[in-house]
Order: structure tokens, then sequence, then C-alpha cells
């Protein structure tokens, strides 16, 4: 096993690319080491992406923020301007692991490893967050939902690397949420995990909405049901009890030693509703401070 | 005579036996005369096993006395965590 | 040693010794040590990281262990094909079953840690390599080829237990019934206790209920995993340092197992991180030995977590009915109770010991209980913190906390109204002596937590619990040291804080500081033979040696006073620290310190020491109560502990932080086996949760704090009145909190761990089962 | 097989040391540099008893390979105490019990110390949940808890 690491996106691409056997992305590392050690993976060449700038900063941009890819959840939740702005967002990448593995963890490993109850992932499928992926073939932008296939498995090509992920300006009355169920308190994978994100009129009537939902099937989804029902509502009982059902109802899961098809399916509308009431009062807070934190 | 009270098992293994009486001063004299009275036990002593002398569980403490009149239990061997 | 059958006709020999020293009431109200809370010895160790544990040992040369363990529950093992790890380069030695000769003493012990003919289940150890590098061990290990016949395997208790259940072992026959079974089966033994007629009992009765149990299999879960090194010269003198709670113990199978003698075999108790029972037997450390020996070469091996949890020693699953009658006005008319415990591949699930400690709680007319030990393809169990009591204490305290709901009486009062005390018979046989559980009711009923209100969504749950506690084979030594400061050597690893008790203890008796007593665990070869650290014995049988060892030296250093000032040593006498004339008529003489005796010993005869071995017998029971606050969230079937009190006898605390690190401990670990902890098995018979990402122990955020009473009911068999503390603690806290929690979710949960999807299921049944 | 090369900082002296690719920090700090006072309890992030901090902040040394330390400035157990003067954390948890077996309590060291450099007074609630990744067996983390609690308040000067 050979170990590099490249000063830019651009040498680590073509590492990546040029190699013939098994290829790792080295970021936190807090699932790859896991994986090393278990000897799940074998890889011939592991390329450290800690050392690229582009991959290491948060930048302010177009009232949103670009997030580099090997930005620790510690840091990223150190910003304070960015909490603000996605808490939701922030919380979930706050929930993986441990303060340790919160030093090292990076949301975008979280979303590569596409691993269905990815913490991190509901929030920013429910924020429509942009992903920035450089490869041979140069640069694109992929929105987050669409980057998971599978445990494991991503659209991502061979060499390709995402460099960022961008989250775009949260809007006056907006607001987003996560919430998952674990059995404990800190430490465990999400039994089911949800991110909603809601933007509200001037009336507090729901004009727009996301909900992502994780550990439920074999990726994380976007609950387009679990929307519809809550836009063009003020959000009373019977629009959550209808998106309630919705994302219920979208739930594709297994019986496993985390959870059983029946307590996820149930939970996740449980925690959608739970969740929803939470962007509602972000919303109105934020609306309340002329749009600002 | 001592009257002794087998338990767990080894009132199944000694044929249903539950009480015997046995001419005994100490926990060895016990449990040579309980294999003369019960030799399906022999294993079962040989393996190690707890004598309770009024409330007072004893292992296999061969000089241990026991008192004329004393309520005798054989248990099985205790073990901890 | 046989007994010689001739010596029944023989007179009975004196009492050679009387192995307990009785509870002195006076000494007892002038303690000045004992109760106190000093820093413990090993302390600055442990907290600068200096503290050597089983992995931090490094011998010069050492080469890395590594086993090869199977991945099928039950197999036929055809063949082992070793030739192309044995050619790799780096690999010293290679062994399997082949390097072990069949062993009649340990036979079990022999097989579960190099398997024999057959895998029984995953991760049996299968053939081991040492090598120079751990990459060229891994390398090795996939060079070893297996032939599998893989067989049906079972896992689950009553399955095992089905006539047409895949058989473990072909000559298992059930032991402890009559007339013995003609036909192999999982069911290595029945037993049975109890007395009285139920049948009778339960006929006197105005309600009784009967319920099914069951428990998940649960680990220890110590954060150290099993580590040892192991060096055997070409002389076949050999050392090993490995964590453990018995280095005697382990010297005695592993000598055994290897073939020498046990004086050629040195052990040494390394720091241990975490035992709670699970490292009460060998698994390891006989693989290290042999691969040293082949090698010849000093060979580390650490197990992996994984390793831990799928090769080492969890505790018995269970599967139980318990069957309870009490009259309205609270008279328990009879109890009846079936344990069902698969304790893995090999005889040996603690079975007994739960229907022995089932019902110990009550004083019963009329009690039976019935224990099976079942074998399935499961690693093989070991010992857990009171083994086997959590589980039968559970069914029984969850049926009498639903029984007092039933007839409208608060559960303390249910409980002390049927409260075991001294002179009721138990239900497992013998009279108790004085024992403290009434004491612990009282505090219980009395603690401001037991009438605090109660939130919507919330229950309070109540449980008492039980354990025997031993005392086994125990020595010490004791030497007064030249400045006056003194050293003491004990032979039981200390995995608590036991050492700090030892220096107390001697302290006390010696009238020194605490901080001139320092104590040790020695080696095999440094002192006689004690059993392992277990049963909750150590304080009080160390403890006790370490008394009687001071006392010794302190009739000594009486005789060199009595020498110095030329008067006979009966008129000596020892008093805070000092000989002393006892009295007037003894004549005229400063008391000398025990410095000053110290610091002329060289000319008054030598060395000053003192030493004890003994059976430690007299160990008294524990009894405790918990009470919890439990919430349930009835939407998602999650638990939430608020607020826990353990209230448990401990005789005498000897220094009471470590008495409440155990009752804090131990109500953990209960709450870890009562909510979430469990061994989950697929389909395919292989463990699905090796790891602590999905075993769920308890995190720091998972819980309050622990609020501790100490009840101090001295144990008459102890001259402070001490018993054992360690294992209590985990027996009340499964029942508490399923009363806890099927209080605060409005339906009765019967089986453990009360995970949320279980909670969730048991509530929206209950709504259908409403409607 | 060749080894990596690394240079890096450890309890504030320069450290060299070679390794293999797929040695953790861990390894190295156990098996080549002798400071064995970081733990293995799972080799997966889930119990911190190898916890460290790199560049001031707290990780797992299990989930870090030893070449990643390259030019970084690693704090382990062993440098804590400054000579023979504990850190109040350390004085705390002996003055509170606060351990039996210990295995755990170096994690818990520098996982707490970690914690009053961030936050010098944090809740009892702060205080769980900062710990959350560092589990202990023996202890039910009551006394753990006060400890860390206590040792914030004497370094507040309270």
């Amino acid at each position: 096993m050979r170990y590099e690491s490249p000063q830019t996106i651009e040498a680590a691409s073509a590492l990546l690319a040029s190699e013939a056997g098994l290829a790792r992305i080295l970021a936190g590392g807090t699932d790859l080491l896991v994986q090393l050690r278990s000897g799940m993976v074998e890889p011939d060449l592991v390329v450290d992406v800690k050392n690229i700038p582009t991959m290491t900063s948060i930048v302010e941009e177009n009232g949103g923020y670009r997030i580099g890819a090997a930005v620790s959840s510690a840091v990223m939740n150190e910003h304070a301007d960015l909490c603000a702005m996605w808490p939701g967002v922030m919380e979930g990448a706050d929930l993986i692991g441990s303060t340790q593995v919160q030093g090292r963890a990076t949301m975008v490993g979280n979303l590569c490893n596409c691993g269905p109850a990815a913490d991190s992932v509901p929030g920013m499928v429910a924020a429509n967050a942009i992903a920035t992926i450089v490869g041979p073939n140069g640069r694109r932008e992929v929105p987050v939902i669409d980057i998971p296939v599978a445990p494991g498995k991503s659209t991502l090509a061979k060499g390709e690397i995402v460099e960022s992920v961008f989250l775009p300006a949260q809007v006056k009355r907006g607001g987003d949420a996560y919430l998952r169920f674990i059995p404990r308190t800190e430490m465990d994978i999400a039994v089911v995990g949800v991110g909603v994100n809601i933007e509200l009129d001037d009336s507090g009537v729901c004009t727009h909405a996301r909900v992502g939902l994780g550990a439920v099937a074999i990726k994380v989804l976007l609950v387009e049901d679990a929307a519809k029902a809550l836009i063009g509502s003020k959000l009373d009982d019977a629009a959550l009890d209808k998106m309630a059902a919705a994302t219920s109802a979208a739930c594709k899961p297994i019986n496993d030693k985390r959870g059983t098809i029946e307590f996820r399916t149930k939970v996740a509308g449980v925690l959608a509703v739970r969740a929803v009431k939470i962007a509602l009062e972000r919303a109105n807070k934020r609306a309340s401070n002329g749009g600002e934190k | 005579m001592v009257q002794v009270t087998l338990s767990g098992t080894f009132q199944q293994v000694a044929g249903g036996i539950s009480t015997l009486e046995i001419e005994a001063k100490n926990i060895r004299q016990l449990l040579n005369g309980l294999e003369k009275q019960c030799p399906e036990l022999k294993p079962l002593l040989a393996n190690g096993i707890a004598v309770a002398i009024d409330s007072t569980i004893y292992r296999d403490d061969w000089f241990q006395p026991i008192p004329t009149d004393s309520e005798v239990f054989i248990i099985p061997r205790l073990a901890g965590g | 040693m046989a007994r010689n059958p001739d010596a029944d006709s023989a007179p009975a020999p004196k009492a050679v010794k009387t192995s307990t020293i009785e509870f002195d009431a006076d000494k007892a109200k002038t303690f000045k040590v004992v109760g106190s809370r000093p820093p413990r010895p090993d302390g600055m160790d442990k907290v600068t990281g200096r503290a050597r544990f089983g992995a931090d040992m490094v011998m010069p040369g050492q080469l890395v262990g590594l086993i090869l363990r199977s991945p099928h529950p039950h197999a036929v093992i055809v063949s082992i094909d070793t030739t192309a790890a044995e050619a790799l380069s780096g690999v010293k030695s290679v062994i399997t079953r082949d390097d072990f000769a069949e062993n009649a003493d340990h036979h079990d012990v022999l097989c579960n840690i190099m398997a024999r003919e057959k895998a029984l289940y995953e991760g049996h150890a299968i053939a081991a390599v040492a090598a120079t590098s751990k990459a060229v061990a891994r390398k090795a290990l996939k060079l070893i080829k297996v032939d599998y016949q893989i067989l049906p395997h079972v896992t689950d208790v009553d399955l095992a237990m089905a006539p047409d259940a895949p058989l473990l072992h072909a000559d298992m026959i059930t032991s402890g019934v009559t007339p013995a079974p003609t036909k192999p089966s999982n069911i290595a033994g029945r037993s049975e206790f109890g007395h009285g007629d139920v049948e009778a009992g339960f006929a006197l009765a105005d309600v009784i209920i009967e319920r099914d149990f069951k428990t998940a299999a649960t680990h220890q879960g110590y954060i150290e995993p099993h580590a040892c090194v192991a060096n055997v010269g070409a002389d076949g003198m050999s050392e090993l340092w490995c964590c453990t709670q018995g280095h005697f113990h382990v010297r005695q199978v592993c000598a055994s197992l290897l073939g020498i003698d046990v004086s050629r075999l040195r052990v040494t108790a390394s720091e241990i991180g975490g035992g709670f029972g699970g490292k009460t037997t060998v698994f390891i450390e006989p693989v290290a030995l042999a691969l040293s020996r082949k090698a010849g070469r000093p060979v580390k091996i650490a197990m992996s977590r994984d390793e831990v949890f799928k090769a080492s020693g969890p505790t018995a699953s269970s599967s139980m009915n318990v069957k309870i009658g009490v009259t309205k006005d609270g008279h328990i008319t009879a109890g009846e109770g079936e344990f069902r415990y698969q304790g893995g591949a090999f005889a040996g699930a603690p079975a007994d010991f739960g229907a022995m400690s089932a019902f110990a709680c009550y004083a019963l007319d009329n009690v039976k209980t019935v224990a099976y030990d079942v074998v399935t393809n499961r690693p093989k169990g070991a010992a857990y913190r009171a083994p086997g009591a959590p589980m039968s204490v559970y069914a029984v305290e969850s049926v009498i906390a639903e029984l007092a709901g039933e007839i409208g009486m608060d559960p303390i009062e249910l409980r002390l109204k049927n409260a075991a005390r001294e002179g009721t018979k138990s239900s497992y046989g013998p009279k108790f002596g004085s024992c403290g559980l009434v004491e612990t009711l009282e505090a219980a009923r009395d603690h401001p937590h037991y009438s605090a209100p109660l939130g919507p969504n919330q229950g309070r749950g109540v449980a008492s619990g039980f354990w025997f506690n031993f005392g086994g084979e125990t020595c010490s030594t004791l030497n007064i040291n030249a400045d006056g400061t003194v050293a003491i050597a004990v032979g039981t690893p200390d995995i608590g804080g036991s050492r700090a008790a030892m220096c107390i203890m001697a302290a006390e008796e010696l009238g020194i500081p605490y901080e001139r007593v320092r104590t040790i665990v020695a080696d095999t070869s440094s002192l006689g033979y004690n059993d392992t650290t277990e049963g909750s014995r150590v304080t009080f049988s160390s403890g006790m040696a370490v008394i009687k060892a001071s006392r010794k030296a302190v009739t000594e250093m009486c005789n060199r006073a009595a020498m110095i000032w030329d008067i006979p040593a009966e008129a000596v006498t020892w008093e805070d620290g000092h000989a002393k004339p006892s009295g007037a008529n003894a004549g005229e003489f400063e008391p000398m310190s025990l410095a000053e005796i110290a610091a002329t010993a060289s000319k008054t005869g030598g060395p000053i020491a003192g030493h004890h071995e003994y059976n430690a017998d007299g160990a008294g029971v524990s009894f405790g109560t918990h009470i919890v606050d439990t919430e349930v969230d009835p939407e998602t079937g999650r638990v939430d502990i608020l607020r826990y009190t353990v209230v448990q006898d401990a005789g005498k605390a000897i220094h009471p932080d470590y008495v409440e690190g155990q009752f804090q401990g131990g109500a953990v670990q209960g709450i870890g086996w009562a909510l979430n902890e469990e061994y989950i098995y697929g389909e395919d018979g292989r463990l699905q949760n090796a790891g602590f990402l999905d075993y769920r122990m308890p995190v720091a955020s998972d819980l309050p704090m622990i609020d501790t009473v100490i009840v101090e009911v001295p144990n008459p068999g102890h001259p402070y009145g001490v018993r054992g503390v360690g294992e209590t603690g985990i027996v009340p806290p499964l029942a508490a909190i399923a009363n806890g929690v099927s209080a605060a979710a409005g339906v009765r949960l019967t089986e453990l761990p009360m995970s949320p999807p279980r909670v969730l299921k048991a509530i929206d049944d209950a709504k259908v089962a409403a409607q | 097989m060749s080894g990596i090369h690394v240079s890096t900082k450890i309890n504030g002296d320069a450290v060299e040391f070679v390794c293999d690719v797929e040695e953790t920090l861990l390894d190295v700090l156990r098996d080549k540099l002798g400071m064995t006072g970081s733990k293995e309890g799972c080799a997966s992030g889930d119990c911190g008893a190898c916890s460290v901090t790199v560049d001031g902040r707290l990780t797992c040394s299990c989930l870090m390979l030893g070449a990643e330390a390259e030019g970084h400035d690693i704090g382990t157990i062993e440098g804590i105490a400054k000579g023979t003067q504990l850190h109040p954390i350390q004085q705390k948890i002996l003055d509170h019990a606060a351990l039996q077996c210990g295995v755990c309590t170096p994690g818990f060291v520098v996982a707490a110390k970690a914690l009053l450099e961030k936050n010098p007074d944090p809740t009892e609630t702060e205080v769980r949940f900062w710990l959350a990744g560092n589990l202990c067996r023996c202890t039910g983390y009551d006394k753990i808890i006060r400890a860390v609690m206590d040792a914030a308040a004497e370094m507040r000067g309270q």
C-alpha cells in the first residue's frame, strides 16, 4: 500500500486515475481506517487530501457557503455564521461519532461512503447542497442527492474527487433541522434520520420544502410527497399528519441489528413531524431577526 | 449424627434422596459418609462442592468441625465474577 | 489428593484452625483508618499513563501472535494445512490442535482455546502463528488452509433444547436426571432447589401471576482486550505476563495444558483493565505459551475487540418462567420458576446459581426452582458479576412488582412483608445468618427518591437482589521495613481498588498512617496459591489475611520490645502503633513505635514479618435494593434513565469511595443489560454486532448521577464486618428498570433488552389489544 | 516494504519515526515509540482509550495513520503532567476516586483537558456529551463527571 499526500486536487485526481489497483481517498479517515483495520478493504493506494488548500477551507459565496471536502465536522461546527444559517446540516454532521471522531470526520466522507444512515446527508439533501466534483475530465456540479447509489457505491467515476459542497443562502423565512433516532444518546448509527428544510412566506404559508430521509432504504431519499404535503399549508396538524404518512410511506427499510421495518417506518414519520416543528421555529426566529441568524 | 440435605443436582443424582443422616464430626467425615451411602455422588463430590453448616458456607474444607445438631446442606460450589 | 476412606471411623481431629475471625464490635467503634477515603496507591500511574496493562509489556525479541478463527458456527475440521504459512519469511511458529495433548483435567478449556474435532462457534480458535510483525502474521493466517465440513447450528436456548436440535457434543448426557437419559442432547445438566409444597402454596394464594421472560446474552465489556506475553526458555523455564483476575489459576491451567510443572511457569498479573468475571479463565495464554515454546522467542498476543466479543466469554442468555402466588394482604404463599440458560459451546451456564438466587430475597414456605444448563453454538460463557443471578432475579422481581400492583400494595411494603432475614430458610437451602435486606428496603423506602414526584410518561421501578459472596484460598505476607514502612504482598489481582483497602486494613491493625503501607500483587512464584479475584472475595478474604498477617507481625514486634525491655512478652501490648508495657506491674518503659522497633530489628533477631494462609470461609451474603425513574417516549419507545439510587449492604465499607464505585458500576452495567446490550445472531449463526458501535454499552450522556446509600450490617465472619460488595450491584437493575419502564409505558415488558423497537411494539400492541 | 519517514512533534518534542503505511498513530505511539499510555480498546473510534490531540484538537489515534502525523503537533497522556506536577484533571480524578481499573483513564484525561480548554465552564450535560466517546465500564461515569466538573471549577479559580 502506497501513501500519497498531494498539494492540488488535480494531482490527487491524477494519482487516483492512474492507479491500476484499488485506490482510496483519505480525508478524515474515520471510516477508512476502520475498514483497513478489519481487512474489509486492502487498497494499493491511499491519497490523503488534507494538504489541498481548496479542500480544507470554508468560503462565503453568493450568500451561501462553500465547504471544502476535507473540513472536519468540528471545524465546521465552530463556524458561527455557517451554524446560524444551516443549523440542521451542521447538527447532522455534529452527530457523526464522538467528539474525537468529530475532530477528523468530514461531511463529504460521510456522503461518499454512501452509507444509507449517514447522518450529514439528509440535512444536505434537504438544503439542496451541490457538490463540486473534480476528475480527469474537469469539474462538474452535482446535487448531493445524486451521489450515493447504494452502500459503498456512488456515481463518482474513477479519478473523481468531491472537492467541496456548496450550501446556498438560506432565505429570510427559512429554517432547517435534522433529527435522528438512536437507542443511546450518542455513538450510534442512525436507525432513522430525517433532514427538513422549509421556507415560508410572510403569512406563514410554506412555499418550499425538502425532506431528506436516511437509514430507511438502500440510499438516502428525497421524499417529494412529504414536501408536497407541507407546501401550501401553514404547517398545521393536518399537514404534518399527511407529511408523516408520506414520509413513512417512502420508507423501504430492512430488519437488521439496529431496527425493524415496522419501527423504522413508524419512527420516520414521528421524527419528520418533530423536525418540521424545529425548522419552523428556526424559520420564524430567522425572519424576526431580519433574515440573519 | 448430622442431618444432611442435598440440593441442586445432588438430590437427583443420589436417586431422589433429599436428606440423609451421617455420623460426622467434620466435613471430611461427612463427605466420606456421603460417598459410602451414595456412591453415585462420588464424581460430583470430586469436582468440588460447598457445604453449608448453620448458615456459613464452606468449601470442601475437610477439617471444618460440624457441631452436633447443626443444619448441613450440600450445595453447588460457588463461583463469582 | 484423595481423601482416606478409612478416616471416617477415626475420631475427629481437633479443629485445626477456624478460618474466620469473628466480628469485633468494640474495635469497629474506634476505627481510625477504616472508612476513610485516601488516594489509591496505583492511582498516580493510572492518571499519567504509566501503569502497565496486559498489552503494555515488551520482552526482548518479542514476536506477534495472531489466531485464526472459525468463520462457521458449527463445522467438522477435516484438515488444517499450515505448510504455506510456515514457509513464509518472518513466521517463527505455527500451532494447531496437534500441538496440545489431550487433557482430562481441563478438557473443555483445551477444546475451547484451540478447536479439536469441531469448530463449535464462530470465532473458535483453529490455529495460531507467531511472526516478526503483525503484517507478516496476518499474511500467514491467510495462508493456512482449513477444510471445514459445515454442520447445522443452533444459538437459541429453547431451540437447542428441542429433541431434533443440532447436537454439539455426541457424548453429552444430561446430568441431574434420574434415570439418566440414554440419548445425548444439548442439555448439560438439570438441577432443582427449594422446599415445601408449591402446589399447596398456590392453593392458598388470592392472586397468582405466571409469566415467561427472556434475556439476551451480554458481555462484561471490559475496555482492555485480553493480552499476554509468554516467554518459554529452552530449558522449559517459562514466564507469562497477562491481564487476569487469577494468575494462580492461569498458571495451573496453562502448566497442565502444556504438560509442564507448575514450578516452571511464573505468571505475573499485569494491571487489569476490567474483568467483571470475564478474565477468570484462559483464552490466549496457553496459545501464546505454545507458540513461544515452538518459536524459542517471547510471543505477545493481544485480542482485537472483535475477538473479545466472538471468542472470550460473555454471559448466558436465558428463557424463564416464573409463577408466584400472594394473598390479598401481601403474604407470598409460593414461588416457582424454571430457568433455562445457554452458556455457549460447553457446559457451565450459571443456571444453578440463577435458580438458587432467584427467590433468595424472600422468606418462603413453598419454593421450587429448576435450572437447565444448555449448550449452543456460541462462545463458551465466562462468569459475569454475580453469574446467573441478574436474569432469574429480573424474572422474579418483575412478577413481584406486578403482584404488588394487583393487590394494591406498595412494592417495598410487599417486599418487607416477605423479606428474608437472619434465620430465614433460604430458597436454596441453608438458613441466612445476619444479613441486611430489610435494612436496604427500609433505607430505600425512606429515601427522598422514593417519594419524589414523577412527570408524564415516567415510571418508577424498584427491585431487590442478592449475591452469595465467597472466600476461598488466600494468603498474604507483610514485611516491616527497617524504616518503619510496611510492604504487603497479596495474590489477588486488584480490579477495583483493593490494594487501597489492604493498606487501610494493615494501617488500622498496625496503628500507623495509611501512607506508610504499600501493597503489591505478587507473582505466582512469590506467594502461595490464591484463588482468583472473583465472588466479591478480595476485600473480605485477602483483607482478613492481611489483618491476620498484621497481628502476627504485631506479636513479633511485642516480642522484640519485650526482649529490649527484658520483660516477659505477655507483658507487652500494642496500642496506636506502639509497643507498651501492659500495666504498672510490667515496668516503666517509654512506648516504642513500630519505626523504632523496625530500626533495631537487625539486632533483635532479624527481619520482622507476618503472613497468613487459609481457606477464607464465612463470607457474608449481600442484599441490595435499587430505585430507578425512567421516561419512555411513547412515539419511539426510547427509554431515558432519569434518576437512579443504589442501596446495598456492605457489611463495613473499608474505603467508601470504592464501595460506591462498585455500586455505581454494577448499576450501570445493569442499565446496559436492561436497555440495549445484546449478542445479536444472524440466521447464519454469526454474531452481527461484535464491536462497541453496535453492542451499545452505556455512554456518559446516557446516564444521570448514580446515587448510593451504603448500609452496614456487619458480617459476623469478618473482624471488621466486611461483606463482598462487587457483584450484588448488578442483580437488581434489570428488574428495577423493567418495572420502571413497564410503569411508564403502561404495559409489562418481559424481554431484555428493552430496546426501542421492542418497547414501541409493546406499546402499540397494547393499544391494539385495548381497542 | 519501504517505510515512510515522518517528522512530527510529540508533547512538544521533535520526534522522527519510520512507519508502514498501514500503521496507525496509535500503533506508532505504542509499538515504535514506547508510549503505551494511549490504549487500544477497540481500534474503531468507539471507546476513546487512545485519545490524543492533533494540533490541539481531540482525536482517536486509532483513526489516524502514523503517516498523517507529518508536520503536526501531537499531544498524548504522557505530556499532560508537567514533570511531577499533575494537571488538575489528573489530581481531581485521584481525589474523587474516579477510576477503578484505570485503563480508560488516560483517554478521559486527554479528552477532558481538551474540553476545558475549549469550554472552561461546562454544564454536567456538556461534560457528559463531550465524553460520550470515552467508554468506562467500571465507574458508571458518576465520579469521573464529578472530577471533571471539580477540575473545571478549580481551573477557573473557584
